[in-house]
C-alpha cells in the first residue's frame, strides 16, 4: 500500500498495462516529454519508447481516427484527450466510428480503444477547459463510460478499461488529480469489482445520494455534514456511466425511498435524468418524494470567479436532500 | 460567396494555376484512350511483368465488375437492394489498384469500391448484405484483409493511417491502402490524415479516385487546382494518373505500395477518371449535369480503351470474348442468387454485437423485447404499421 | 391553403425566409442545382442565386464554421446538413462556437444560425442515414432545438427559427417528407404559436402521451386504436425539444396521471429521461404510475430489415400505455 | 510510429525536402537581425511609406506589449490572473501584421494576440477580463473589430473564413485576417478553412505564427517540410517571412490584404519566429526543450533588431528612449490598476447572455438558484467548501 495521488495511480495503472501486453500504445498531445498537461503520463515514453508513448499532432480526430486502425491492427490505443473541451472535433470518429465498429462488422473487429478525459471543473481554468461532456457518450450506444472517485479505483479501473474489447470512455475527476489516497498496487485488476458495478460508499437510512467522479468526495462530506443534523444518506459511487449499474441504487431506495442524484453537467438531459427517470420505473411504489437533481445548470461553463455556483457544493446538495425529505429547504412552498 | 467569383486574378500557385479540377493533360498514361501503349522512361518500369495473360485478365476482372455493378443496379431496380453506388467507368482505377496488392496489405475504402473488394476476393453474397438491408455489415474485414465500406466521407483515410503505423510498430513490410473521392479533399479527416501520415512516414497509399463529382458538386467546387497538388503541401509525393488507364493505375500504386513497404513512406495517388452513372440508384444526374460530359468521358471508357490494347495485340480473341463474358455471366447470377436466397435476419439479432461482453442496459431491452415479441404470434405483427392488435 | 408535403412546405418556408430578409444565407452540400437529397431546397439557388444559396465543398465543420463567421458579420446562415448522421463532424463548431458565442461575448455577438437537419429512420437507408441525435443537442446549452411534426408546422417554424436571434437546430422528420397536409402559407410566423411551445393534439382523460417529430403520426394512430379499447389519451407534439415546454404536459399529467413519452433515439439519456424526470419532478403526487418511455433501443441505428423493430410502432407505444394504465401488457409480473 | 523514422529516403516534395519545421533561412527579410536594413526587389514597395516617425512608433507598440506581457505575466504570479499566455517574442509578428489592419477589417485570433489586440485600441482591463476568470468575455469585437480570442485550436480559421465570404456578399473592399499557430495547422478546421476560402475566393488572410513549438511538440512533428508550402496545394498563395522583422511581416501582411481587398482571394503567411517564454503560466518548458535553443533566438529578438536599425539611423535617442518607456510604464499600471480594481462579478451573473430570448429551462434554474441564494445571507457562503450551515 502506497499514498498516491490520482494522477500517480493512472500513471502507475498504464504502467502495469504497458507491461503487461506488448499491444498496449499511448496516443496524444504532449504526452511525451512533457508528460501529459497533468503529468499523468510522466516518465512513460522514457521508459516504454515513442512506438508505444507517442506524441501526435495537433488533430484530436486524427487521433481517434488512428486509434481506430490501430485497433483494426490488433493494438489496444490508449488515447489521452487534452482536456474534455477538446474531444469535441473527435466527436464523429468516436460516435460513428468507435462505438458502431463492433457492430458494422459483426462482430469481426473489436475497438478495445481507452478514450482518457480529464473532465469537470474546479480548477479556475478558462473556457472549454472544465466540461462535462458524459452524457454525450452514455447516450451513445456501443460505447462504455466510466469514471473514477479514488486513487485505487483510478488504478485499478484503468487497467480494466483498457484489457475490455468493448471501447472505453474512461473519465478522470481533474480537479482531483493532486488528492492522496491508499493505492495497492497488487491488486489484480481481473479479481477487483468490475468497472460495470457500483458501489455503496456510506450506509444510510433516509436518503439515497447518487454521485460519481469529482462530486463523490463532496457527497462524502454533504453525507457527514448531514449526519451531524440527525440524517442518514447512503451514498453510492456509480462509477459506471454506462451502463449504470441500477441494481444497488434500487436495494438502496427500496430503502430510502428517497433519491438525490448530483453531477456538474448541465441538468437538461444530463444523466440524473436517466437515473431518474430509470429509478423511477423500478422503484415507482417505493418512493415517497420525485427524485432530485442538483446538478450544474444549463448554461455554458462559467468564468472561474463564478463556478463554485455552477458546480453542486455541500450546501446545494444538502439543500436537495432537505427537499427529498421534505423538510424545509430553498423550494419551500413552490408548486412544480 | 459564389464559384463564380474566381476570376479576380491573384491566386495563383506555381504547379497548376488555372489547371483547375484535374481535367488536365498532365497526367501519367500507358495507354491511350485509342488503346495504343506507349512507353514511359520511369513507369514502363512498374508493369515490366505484366505478361498477355496478365493483360487478358485484367480485361476480365474489369468486364467482371462492371457486370457485377449492373446485375447490382438491376437488383435494386427490381427492390431486392435498397440502394446501390454504381462504379461504372471507374473500372480501371479500381482493378488496376486492386490487382496491385499483396494478400498482408490492408484496404479502407469507401462505399464505392466494390470492385476492390472483388480483387480481394469478397464472397458475392457478402459484397451485397448491407446494400440489401440485412446486415450491418457484409464481410469479415480480416478475411479479405478489406475494412467494411466507409459511408462517412474521408474518415477511412484515419483508419489505414492508423493502420499503417500499426504495420510500422511491428516491423511488417505491408501496407494500407485508402479509397476515397474527390469530394472527400476536403473534409477535414482526409487533411488531418495526410498531417499524421507525413508526421510519422506511415506505411499508406491515398487513392484518390477523382472521377469529377461528389454527388451533384464538381469537382472545381473543391480545388481550383490538381488535387494531387494537395498532398505535396503535407510533405507527401504525388502521382496523378489516368484513371481510366489500368496499366497506368497499376504502375503508380505499384511504385507507391514499394515506396511504403521500403520506409519510403506514404504516396497520394490522384487517378482522374468519371462516375458514368449516378452516384447512387437514388440520384438523378440529369438535375445538374450535361449530357455531353458524359459523352466525352464514354469515348474514355477504360474497358473499350484496354480491349484496344488487346486488339493490337491480337489478344481480343472471340475465346477471349467468350470466356470474360462467360464468367461474368457466372459472377452475376451467382450474386443474384447469393442476394435473392440471403435469409432474412431475425428480430432479436439487431442486439448482436453492439457489445463483446455483456451489458445490463441493452441486456434488459434485449429481454424486454423478447417478451413483447413473444406477446405476439408472429413478431412481423408487432411492427406493422396499422398495428396487430 | 393549398396541400403540400412537408418538404415543400419548408421549402416555402425558407422562400419565404430568403424573400424577406436579406442577410438569410443558405449553405450545404448539394442544395444549388440539385435542390439538395430531399429537394427541400429546390430552385432556390435559381431564383436567388449562388451568393444567397451556396453549394459548399464537402466539409460540415466548415460549414458550420463559416456560418459562424457570417453570423459575425451579420448574417443568418441556414446550413443544411445532408442527413443526421453527417452532423458529428460539426459537433465541434457547433458545441463550443454556436452554442456558446452569444455567451462568450457578453451578449456581443448574436449566433442567429439555423442548421436544418433532416433525421430519423424507417426510410430503408443504410447505415448513418437514420440517426437521432437530439439528445446531444438538447443537453448543450446555448442551443435552441425544434422539430415539426406537420407541414402547417415546417412551414411556420422554419421562419420562426430563421428570425430568432439564438441558435436553433431544426431537426426535419426525413420519413414524412412526402406527407402532405394543409398549409396556410399567409400565416404569420410572429403570431402563430412560438417554436418553444408544446401543442395538445388530442383530448383524453386516461393516458399522457408525448411525441414529437416523425412519432407524432405513429402517437396519433396508437391514440385513435386506443379509443377504440376505450383508453383515452392526450396526445401531445412536443415541437420544442429545448427547452420542453412542460406547462401543457403538466397541466395533462396532473388530469390523466400517467405518462408515456417516445421517440426514435436510443432509450439511455435520451430526451424521454429528461421528460420523465421533469414531470415526476413537477407532478410526482399526481402521478398513478412511473412514466413509460416507448423508444429506440441502446443499439446502432440497425439494418434497413429491421429497422421497424427498432422503430416505436403503433403496437409498441400501446403496449407502454397499457403499462402505464397496470393493464395486462408485455411485462406484466415483471418486477423492476 | 515515431518521428525519427523519417530517415527512410522516398518522401520528397520538390520545394522543400529536408528543411523541416521552418528553421531554414528561405524567408523574406528586411531588417537582419543586426538591424541591418536589407532591401528587396519586390516588398520595398509594400512599406516605402513607412518613415522614421513610424519606425519610432512601431518601435514604441512592440517595446509596450512586452511591457503588456511582462506585467500580465507578474500579475498571473500574484494571484491576481488565473493564468497568461505569454508573447514574448513575437511582438514583431503581432505588431507588424496589427498595424497592416484597417479599422474595418475583421480579426480572428487565437489566445496569444494580445499584441493585435492592442494595435486594435483593446482597452487594458478588457484585455484581462478573461484571464482574471472574471466573465466569460473580454471586450465587444464590434468595438475593435476583433473576436473574441479562440482557445479551441484552429475554429477561429473557419469563422475568419466565413465572414470573409460575408465580406464578399457584401461587396465591401475589407478583408479577414485569422492567427494561428504552427500546432494548428494540424487540425482539419485549418485544412478545411483553406478549402473553403480558397473555392470562394475569400478575401482572408491566413496569419500563422510559427513559433516553433505547440507547447511540448516541435513544429517538427506537425511537418517536416515548412508549413507555408502547406497553402500551395490548396490553391492558396504564400509566403515565409521573418516573423522576428516588423517590416517584413509589415510587407507581407499589406500585401496580402491589399490582394483580399482587390478580389485576388486568401493568401497565407508563415511568420518564423519563436515563442521564448513558455506556453502559459502553467508550463514548464524546461522539461522538454533545450536552453540553447532560447539562447539562439535571443540573439535574433524583434525588439533589439528594430532598436538595431534605429541606432543605424540614429533615431534611438535617449528621448525616444525615454518616451517609450514612460508610455509602456504608463500602460502597465493602468493595466494593472483596471485588473485589481475590476468589480467581481455577481452569481446570478452566470445566466446572463445564454440566450437572446427568453428560455424557460434557464428561467426555472435562474429563480431556483436565487431561491437558493437568498436562503443564506451571504451567497459566498451558500458555495463554500465546508458548508455553510
Ligand atoms: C461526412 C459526410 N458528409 C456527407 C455525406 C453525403 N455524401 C455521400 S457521398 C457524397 C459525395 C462524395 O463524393 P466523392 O468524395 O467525390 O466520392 P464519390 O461519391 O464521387 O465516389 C456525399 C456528400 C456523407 N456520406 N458523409
Ligand atoms: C482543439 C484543441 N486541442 C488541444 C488544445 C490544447 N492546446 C492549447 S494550446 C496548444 C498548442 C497550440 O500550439 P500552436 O498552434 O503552435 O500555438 P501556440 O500556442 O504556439 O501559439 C494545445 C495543444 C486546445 N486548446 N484545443
Ligand atoms: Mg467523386
Ligand atoms: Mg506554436
Amino acid at each position: 500500500m502506497t499514498q498516491l495521488t490520482f494522477a500517480r495511480a493512472i500513471n502507475a495503472g498504464l504502467r502495469k498495462s504497458l507491461e503487461n501486453d506488448s499491444k498496449v500504445v499511448l496516443l496524444g498531445e504532449d504526452i511525451g516529454a512533457l508528460g501529459g498537461v497533468f503529468r499523468v503520463t510522466d516518465g512513460l515514453q522514457k521508459d516504454f519508447g515513442k512506438h508505444r508513448v507517442v506524441d501526435t499532432p495537433l488533430a484530436e480526430s486524427a487521433i481517434v481516427g488512428t486509434a481506430v486502425g490501430l485497433a483494426y491492427r490488433g493494438y489496444r490505443p490508449v488515447v489521452e484527450i487534452q482536456f474534455d473541451g477538446f474531444i469535441y472535433p473527435a466527436f464523429d470518429q468516436i460516435v460513428s466510428q468507435v462505438a458502431k465498429l463492433h457492430y458494422r462488422t459483426r462482430g469481426a473487429v473489436k475497438m478495445p480503444i481507452t478514450i482518457r478525459v480529464p473532465f469537470g471543473g474546479g480548477i479556475g481554468s478558462p473556457e472549454h477547459h472544465s466540461e462535462s461532456p458524459e452524457a454525450y457518450f452514455t447516450h451513445t450506444s456501443g460505447l462504455r463510460v466510466v469514471t473514477v472517485a479514488n486513487p485505487q479505483d483510478a488504478y485499478t479501473v484503468i487497467q480494466q478499461a483498457i484489457s475490455c474489447d468493448d471501447p472505453v470512455l474512461y473519465f478522470e475527476p481533474k480537479r482531483r488529480y493532486h488528492d492522496k489516497g491508499e493505492v495497492d498496487e497488487s491488486v489484480d485488476p481481473a479479481m477487483a469489482l468490475p468497472m460495470d458495478k457500483a458501489r455503496v460508499l456510506t450506509d444510510g437510512s433516509d436518503v439515497t445520494l447518487v454521485a460519481y467522479g469529482p462530486l463523490v468526495k463532496t457527497a462524502l462530506d454533504a453525507a457527514s455534514a448531514a449526519a451531524d443534523e440527525g440524517i442518514s444518506i447512503e451514498v453510492i459511487d456509480l462509477r459506471s456511466l454506462a451502463p449504470v449499474d441500477y441494481e444497488p441504487v434500487v436495494a438502496s431506495v427500496r430503502k430510502t425511498g428517497r433519491l438525490v442524484i448530483t453531477h456538474e453537467a448541465a441538468q437538461s438531459g444530463g444523466l440524473g435524468a436517466e437515473v431518474a427517470a430509470s429509478i423511477t420505473e423500478r422503484c415507482f411504489y417505493h418512493l415517497e418524494a420525485a427524485p432530485v437533481r442538483v446538478t450544474g445548470f444549463d448554461i455554458p461553463y462559467p468564468y472561474s470567479k463564478l463556478e463554485m455556483h455552477h458546480l453542486p457544493g455541500l450546501d446545494r446538495i444538502l439543500d436537495g436532500v432537505d427537499r427529498a425529505l421534505g423538510r424545509p429547504n430553498s423550494l419551500s412552498g413552490l408548486e412544480g | 460567396m459564389s464559384t463564380d467569383e474566381t476570376g479576380h486574378g491573384g491566386a495563383k500557385t506555381p504547379q497548376s494555376a488555372g489547371n483547375p479540377g484535374g481535367t488536365g493533360p498532365e497526367f501519367l498514361q500507358l495507354i491511350t484512350p485509342a488503346g495504343e501503349r506507349i512507353s514511359h522512361p520511369e513507369f514502363d518500369f512498374w508493369v515490366r511483368d505484366v505478361s498477355d495473360e496478365q493483360l487478358c485478365s485484367l480485361f476480365e476482372d474489369m468486364t467482371v465488375i462492371r457486370r457485377i455493378d449492373v446485375e447490382a443496379t438491376a437488383l435494386q431496380r427490381q427492390g431486392e437492394l435498397a440502394l446501390w453506388p454504381p462504379l461504372l467507368g471507374q473500372e480501371a482505377a479500381q482493378i488496376g489498384s486492386g490487382r496491385s496488392l499483396r494478400a498482408d496489405d490492408f484496404v479502407f475504402s469507401s462505399y464505392r469500391e466494390n470492385g476492390v473488394a472483388y480483387c480481394r476476393g469478397v464472397d458475392l453474397t457478402d459484397l451485397l448484405r448491407v446494400w440489401r438491408g440485412n446486415a450491418a455489415g457484409g464481410w469479415d474485414p480480416y478475411s479479405i484483409n478489406m475494412a467494411t465500406p466507409q459511408i462517412i466521407i474521408g474518415a477511412q483515410t484515419l483508419h489505414a493511417t492508423g493502420y499503417a503505423m500499426g504495420i510500422q510498430n511491428d516491423g511488417a513490410d505491408a501496407a494500407a491502402i485508402t479509397y476515397f473521392g474527390d469530394g472527400a479533399t476536403s473534409e477535414g479527416d482526409v487533411n488531418e490524415a495526410m498531417v499524421f501520415a507525413a508526421s510519422f512516414q506511415a506505411p499508406v497509399v491515398f487513392f484518390c479516385t477523382n472521377n469529377h463529382w461528389a454527388i451533384s458538386e464538381p469537382v472545381r467546387l473543391q480545388s481550383h487546382i490538381q488535387l494531387a497538388d494537395r498532398a505535396t503541401g503535407f510533405g507527401i509525393p504525388s502521382l496523378r494518373v489516368d484513371g481510366n488507364d489500368v496499366l497506368a493505375v497499376m504502375a503508380a500504386t505499384r511504385l507507391a505500395l514499394d515506396r511504403a513497404r521500403r520506409g519510403g513512406g506514404p504516396t497520394f495517388i490522384e487517378a482522374v477518371s468519371y462516375r458514368m452513372g449516378p452516384h447512387t440508384t437514388a440520384d438523378d444526374p440529369t438535375r445538374y449535369r450535361d449530357a455531353n460530359e458524359l459523352e466525352d468521358w464514354a469515348a474514355k471508357d477504360p474497358i473499350t480503351r484496354l480491349a484496344g490494347l488487346l486488339e493490337r495485340k491480337g489478344l481480343l480473341t472471340a475465346e477471349l470474348q467468350q470466356q470474360v463474358k462467360t464468367k461474368a455471366d457466372a459472377v452475376a447470377s451467382d450474386m443474384r442468387r447469393g442476394c435473392t436466397t440471403m435469409p432474412d435476419p431475425q428480430p432479436m439479432d439487431i442486439f448482436k454485437h453492439v457489445y463483446s461482453t455483456p451489458n445490463s442496459w441493452l441486456e434488459r431491452q434485449q429481454d424486454h423485447y423478447a417478451r413483447y415479441l413473444a406477446s405476439f404470434g408472429d413478431p412481423a405483427g408487432a411492427v406493422s404499421e396499422e398495428g396487430a392488435r
